[in-house]
């Protein structure tokens, strides 16, 4: 056992590190306030060499393992939690299309990136439907000699910012279960339609309005893999990883600006900088614990997610790492923003953008009550259960 | 970053899960009842090759590391905490006799350990002072061809049972300052006096009554090292690592009970085992993440330990500490009410776990005490004191 | 609203408090060792005058209504939670033969309890049903000039100590079927047999081992109101409204303690007591806050109690359970963290008080049951099968 | 001892309760992103006879004992947080003119409430102290014929908004110890400035910017009572009061909404409501019963307040109600939005912007540390200590 980082890793993390407080996190309010597209920060990434994370070294990525890729993604959101959410959600496609695309395709897509800096969304929510339950009502089907999509998609993340979309479908015509295809259409594709606004209590940036389809031409070479052979890559347990990375990270940027504010800080009539008060003492390290045994958790999934995957035995992997972090991240923006009072309300201080957007990225699925029940499964050794739970969700 | 473990260590960790469960499990309520010591306990530990898991290869010992040998106590736990938390104890005396020791002292102690699986027990705390103060009432004097000791330890862990007890004893130094000394005292020698009662309300087997030396002869051999030269080891705080390690074994025990009860028993008017329950199941999951959260806080704090100064060092136990003891305290609230009545009852080992959970998180640092040595590390606030606070 | 006290009910519960302080606590540690009945706290509750709280004035007794005296026994609970929960069932055994027996019955029985310090037990439970499931395996059967009962009995608190035990069986009604009738049995008889043991990890002196009835002749008079009358009578829930008084109030005692002991111990390097500490003074803040608040949930349900239709009965004993349980179950823990090793000597009475928060508590429905309840009230989901399930 | 209302706090309970839902919420979401004076709301409170709850009935209010109030601000709270917290200072500061004032004073100020309708404001609060530590920075001073204010306040809620405000004021010239004196000035004296911005999480209606006071002239008449007189009264402890029963009564409209949603929604692939789900069940009932306890804990410190006027008195029983109440209200806002999940950060629903609120007006002074120590130092006997927190602070 070994809990030091290697060299490779350790490099990343200063890169990352040094996008996210240099580049990203001073342009962080203004995308919250404008609840715009953070693009400019999407183009330091791109600089940075970070857009390809999760693309293999043959096509000019990164070709990252899943541990060093939730380190990164960590940092980034210790700058701004909607860069690196969205940057996540494209990392998990350029996944998808390493794994389920075809040399063409690789070679199609991959580029656009590496080159031109683009970024791809994925939407799968719909409305209606429980969060993380999949797709079903947004239907893929052949019209003449071309495909197209019909149907609607809720939190369509980079609704207008992304290059392509890759739209979680259900094929049409085969009668009982599910059935889902991974296609990718254009953003200026004639048939998608911005319905819903977008305007949330925080990840403003994630621009996640709902989208409707209508005869939505997909290109015939642009769908990924076979029927369902998406939903037994395994894939798709990795956004659950992504997102703890993602509360992780803006979690100890709080940590670490509340240690420098009751280092420097005192009010009258207290004598001393707050940093002496055992109340603050006491609760900060409970937040520093609370940090430390969720990256523990987190990092021992990532570690362990490339030696099986089985999509039961990721999403419980991904749901340890998910709950642990999220009830970190929820304590920390709470108590961090308690303990120093009415001041933090003001949106001039970043603790009232990150308690906001961590108050809403942890919504994102799934929940808690779905982690637990999944660990709990497993651990109960419930594996028709767990399976069953996988196929009704 | 590696979370495997070699092949040679899983050997001896499932040599420990065994013994926890074949050797020490089922004696562990007698032991609990009669509030006895563990000998028969230590026994089995020693028979499965384990009594030296931190004695050098070179002396016959497994050799273990830190973090290895920490690993073991966690699944000794899970059958036995009061064979466990003494059997600890011992391990940590090897620590020192490693450190101070010289190689005859070694060659002669370590032997006793493995091959004929004595005890060594470790007598620190003096009434009226904190765990971690130095010895300030038990003093060791030359004397014709030796010492002689004079005082009295509390909380001497083993006490009757243990063949030698390490007492943290204070010394005069060349300088005559008062310095402190590890002394392996033989228990059968005239003038060890064993007072007072142990009665608690769990860890009932960790028998520790007071224990009075009254002009006891020490032979020169047994005084470890130069007077102060402990004092530079940073051995000590990994008593508290191996506490750690032992209320997630604890924990981690009942919730092995916990599962197999629920997967094991059915109440009407349900169909299915208690497993099938999702509060039930929600609950597993609650309680198997605190632990793992605070059982890798506890590796990386072992797999550090050396390399840091003496605040380091407080820093990385009181982060195992603290959460090892909380996650512990919340599986024992959180296995009481996911049974109910049932495990109120002596028949069932759960009844005995929660006691003993109570009782064992209860020893200090008291997790405020380690809150605030994990902020004022984080904080950059020196405090000097911490050490003789840290008993408290 | 009104949260005053009326002076004649202050009185009496100053009384309670006295007998809970110089009666009921001095004893409390040695019936907790023995887990034998308590036999002379309830002599000295009946000395006092509050054997019969629930009895009617005009049979001698106080007349106390639900409210109050439910606030006898959280006052009688701080002294000795054991002997406060068998004498709470004893005086719910009173608003049963007050709400059907006759008047011939009344005088009787109600004069054992005033004139002779006789108690009355309760004994609903049987094996393989849930707490609150009518009682099947209890049969009573009319023989000659009487009744014949047969059949076991779990949990029978008092068994062997109580003059008479109300206990739950079922009868043929005129028509035949099956009903619930409450029968008044003098454990004297013969063909009743105490079997079992009553060994836990608290509440020691409510000693409740099995109880089989063997062919017991029953006279004619031991049979409180018609077949079935007393399913109508919703005395049934009140049990839980004085489990919960009783948490609180061992909640209390254990929080009192916490504070004289802080209030009157000093430890190096302060100067000041413990009360000085600012991290103790929240943790008596955060405990006496929760216990408030369970407290006048408290109140408000028993207030409102005799209005409510069955289910409103089952929402308001729910709610009252619920928070005290919890509050309790916080406070145990907060004295202990507060503490520290201290209190895990059984020569400190917080030691048994944690012991019989953590096991009373445990009693039937669960938290997760009473939450349940009221969450179905409150969105007005309907749950015939409740009352069948409120044991489990 | 009785639970039950009388039927006059019935009748008023039903008015407040009218006002709220018809009036105040139908705006509060506007006077949310407007970040403005929840103007149109005081006009109803005021037609409804609200705005007097706390003038004597001989000056034309209502003239309420503690207990009665906090179960009008409660409901109006359930309406708009915005408006309760605004009127709720404003009727404190009108028990300061009941107490302090003389008989020309009330007859001078309270028709302006009565009859007009106006608002009163009270500015407390100062840069760079511990929330809840008083005034001292803020000088009333003589200068020539005339009393005049110069120093800095925060926090100043319904600045611009309100017709007068009550300045906590230091009175220069005596050393040692502290002088206050409350002192009424109009909004639109010359040498107010207000200076900050209002630009926050929650509590955006209440408007509480900076405000520098230069030779702010305040008339003779206009100061109320003797120096210290103002400290002595136990008056100023009823904000925390207050405070308490605007947390509980969005709470408690929290609670009501989440009930009729999760009996009124179900989502894909679960075949119920989502009502019929025990993990909605559980926590709902936990909610239910944090609100019931906090309830029943500020109700009697209501109704025990006016047994005794002694400040420390007072503040206990402020302490109690406010630290319930406070950790009530962020269990079930944090709670019901994790229950319900992504959907309801979107700010058409009003539990994104009731949760804003909970976790800033929650922020107010007393924190729960502070109520915390208050309550312990009282419980174990340490009155000398409860005097100098008083005295520090």
């Amino acid at each position: 056992m070994d809990f030091l980082l290697n060299k490779k890793q350790r490099e990343l993390i200063q890169t990352a590190k040094e996008v996210a407080r240099e580049c990203l996190e001073p342009r962080a309010y203004e995308v919250d306030q404008k609840a715009d597209h953070p693009r400019a920060s999407w183009a330091d990434v791109w600089t940075h060499g970070l857009l390809g994370m999760t693309i293999p070294e043959e096509y000019g990525g990164l070709g990252l393992d899943p541990l060093s890729y939730v380190l990164v993604v960590e940092q980034l959101a210790g700058g701004c939690t909607n860069t690196a959410m969205t940057v996540h959600m494209h990392s998990v496609v350029m996944r998808y299309i390493d794994s389920l695309g075809t040399p063409e395709q690789k070679a199609n897509f991959y580029p656009e990136i590496v080159e031109q800096g683009k970024l791809f969304g994925s939407w799968g929510s719909e409305p209606s439907r429980r969060g993380g339950t999949g797709s079903v009502q947004t239907i893929l089907s052949r019209e003449g000699d071309q495909y197209v999509i019909n149907g609607d998609k809720h939190f369509c993340t980079m609704a207008g910012g992304a290059h392509r979309y890759m739209v979680h479908c259900n094929v049409q015509g085969l009668d009982g279960g599910r059935n889902i295809v991974m296609a990718l259409v254009p953003h200026n594709n004639i048939g998608i339609t911005v319905k819903g606004e977008w305007d949330t209590l925080g990840m403003r940036g994630t621009v996640s309005p709902s989208v409707s389809f209508s005869d939505c031409k997909v290109e015939d070479d642009w769908i990924l893999g076979e029927v369902g052979q998406a939903e037994r890559s395994g894939i798709g347990q990795i956004f659950g990883l992504g997102y703890s990375a993602v509360y992780l990270g803006a979690a100890g940027r709080v940590v670490e600006w509340f240690s420098d504010y009751v280092q420097s800080h005192h009010f009258i009539p207290d004598p001393e900088p707050m940093a002496k008060n055992v109340l603050i003492q006491k609760p900060l390290a409970e937040m520093i614990m609370a940090l430390e045994s969720a990256r523990k958790v987190l990092y021992k999934s990532a570690w362990m997610w490339e030696s099986n995957s089985d999509p039961i035995y990721r999403a419980v992997l991904a749901a340890r790492a998910k709950y642990m972090a999220s009830e970190a991240a929820i304590m920390i923006t709470t108590n961090s923003l308690q303990l120093l009072g009415g001041r933090m309300a003001q949106k001039r201080y970043p603790l009232e953008r990150i308690y906001r957007d961590i108050r809403t990225c942890t919504l994102m699925p799934p929940s808690p009550d779905r982690c637990l029940e999944i660990i709990g499964k497993m651990e109960l050794g419930l594996d028709d259960e767990l399976l069953m739970l996988r196929h009704s969700s | 970053m590696d979370f495997s473990i070699k092949q040679e260590h899983q050997g001896i960790l499932d040599t420990a899960a065994k013994v926890a469960r074949e050797d020490l499990l089922p004696r562990a309520a007698d032991i609990d009842l009669k509030s006895v010591h563990t000998t028969e306990s230590w026994a089995a530990i020693w028979e499965n090759g384990l009594l030296g898991t931190t004695i050098p290869k070179d002396y016959g010992g497994l050799g273990l590391g830190l973090l290895e040998s920490t690993m073991v106590l966690e699944k000794l736990a899970a059958g036995c905490a009061s064979s466990t938390a003494s059997f600890h104890m011992h391990t940590v005396v090897q620590r020192y006799i490693d450190a101070l020791g010289t190689v005859q002292q070694k060659e002669e102690l370590f032997s006793e350990v493995v091959n004929e699986g004595k005890l060594f027990g470790s007598w620190g705390s003096e009434p009226g002072t904190h765990g971690g103060a130095a010895p300030v009432k038990v003093v060791v004097n030359r004397a014709k061809e030796g010492y002689v000791m004079n005082g009295t330890k509390h909380f001497c862990t083993m006490a009757g049972a243990c063949h030698r007890a390490m007492v943290h004893t204070n010394i005069p130094d060349k300088d005559g300052n008062r310095r402190t000394i590890m002394v392996m005292v033989p228990t059968w020698v005239e003038g060890v006096a064993i007072t007072g009662e142990w009665n608690t309300l769990g860890m009932r087997g960790t028998v520790s009554p007071s224990v009075t030396f009254d002009n006891c002869f020490i032979d020169e051999n047994a005084l470890l090292g130069e007077p102060g030269e402990v004092e530079e080891k940073g051995i000590e705080q990994t008593f508290a690592l191996g506490d750690a390690a032992i209320y997630i074994g604890i924990a981690q025990g009942a919730v092995d009970w916990f599962k197999e009860y629920a997967k094991s028993h059915t109440f009407d008017p349900s169909p299915q085992p208690l497993s099938h329950d999702l509060l039930l199941q929600r609950r597993v999951a609650e309680m198997t993440q605190r632990l793992e959260g605070a059982r890798y806080v506890l590796y990386s704090s072992c797999q550090r330990y050396w390399e840091e100064s003496n605040m380091g060092r407080w820093y990385l136990v009181s982060k195992a500490k603290y959460l090892a003891s909380e996650a512990a305290v919340f599986v024992s609230n959180m296995v009481a009410a996911g049974l109910g009545g049932r495990i109120a009852h002596r028949r069932y080992p759960l009844e005995r776990m929660i006691r003993d959970i109570r009782t064992a998180t209860l020893m200090p640092p008291s997790p405020d005490r380690c809150l605030e040595v994990i902020a004022k590390y984080e904080l950059g606030i020196d405090d000097v004191q911490l050490a003789s606070r840290w008993g408290s």
